[in-house]
């Protein structure tokens, strides 16, 4: 990926990458993290296809244990599908040459349904190839859809007469 | 000068949005459904 | 806020700050970003008590503008109230002394219906005392309710039948 | 050593559970409005 001072261009592409490589091959995913990365990512140990709201999350820390866990679950890792809703930018670090990026969507695999999430991503120029970024941190968050909780105790609240 | 930027429209990544619509039916089925109990709850 | 090494309990010192500050004394939030911080937050010339289902957001560079925009809003900045549903953080940046926080939740003003958000910051010691951090970087992006957008063309799916 | 860490349970700030609850009663209206239309749009 090309450092065009357009963090845009350079998100965008690097978001691409991303899950696209998790598709097409899972084996080459932790290439694109830093020796010492942090990673909370989805629990693949837990069935998706269920009623559940949202999915929990695990985390790893280093290149190695990365690719073990994405390895370990080739299989579902390589069926995700993406929607991006919107996403956002910010060069940030020393001398403001890493990017933040916060992007919102949905998620889903094979057969599943969709799971609302939000993540979080800090790349850094690779310090051999500062035309290269490695993701030194990756958050990734489910955002349980809204469960219309409706209280008795919401003052003027009558479902029937709402729906 | 501001460097942070935004894309406010929807993209999609290993799959099409027709494709995605029946993942996200199925959401549908499973928040209404919840919704369903809920009212049924407060009956 | 004192460096111990869990990150949590430092993230969760700022959150509170943060928040609670915008309350007490938005005249004294920029006080809380480094000099050169890039802020992307609420736009608040738009009407909050509206039926949408997000919010839009404006960017902002440096502290200087940073402090016009909360003193410039500051009444309905005072009004807010935040329910964070769920954190997570990680030490980033060069030597690792830097904090990613991403937070998910909602949040309201006075008389205005909940928003739902999530929010992403980067905390770096600052220079003259490591004790206390800067936010070098803070974005805000909303996540509109799930509008059951139910389409005909969704196979086996009969609204009033699921009602 | 790892060192990231979540909270995973709910917290308010400047406000209670109670005192949020009004504005999310009148998020849930404003959501279910749309149901509505939706639901009726396709009849």
């Amino acid at each position: 990926m090309s450092t065009s001072t357009n963090v845009k261009e350079i998100g965008y592409a690097f978001l691409k990458t991303y899950y696209q490589r998790m598709r097409n091959d899972p084996s080459k995913i932790h290439h694109l993290y830093s020796a010492t990365a942090e990673l909370t990512h989805v629990d693949y140990q837990v069935d998706l296809i269920s009623d559940k709201p949202s999915l929990p999350t695990i985390k790893l820390i280093g290149k190695d244990n990365i690719n073990k866990y994405y390895t370990r679950h080739s299989k579902k890792v390589t069926t995700v599908k993406v929607k991006v809703d919107s996403c956002d930018f910010q060069f940030t670090g020393s001398n403001n040459v890493s990017i933040l990026i916060l992007a919102v969507g949905e998620m889903c695999w094979s057969q599943t349904p969709s799971y609302r999430f939000c993540q979080t991503f800090i790349l850094t120029p690779a310090t051999n190839n500062p035309e290269i970024y490695d993701v030194t941190n990756d958050i990734l968050r489910f955002i349980p859809e809204v469960t219309l909780t409706l209280h008795e105790t919401e003052p003027n609240f009558d479902p029937k007469a709402a729906l | 000068t501001l460097t942070s930027e935004s894309i406010e429209y929807p993209f999609y990544i290993n799959t099409t949005e027709e494709e995605f619509a029946s993942a996200r039916a199925q959401r549908h089925e499973i928040t209404l459904k919840v919704l369903r109990k809920e009212i049924n709850r407060l009956e």
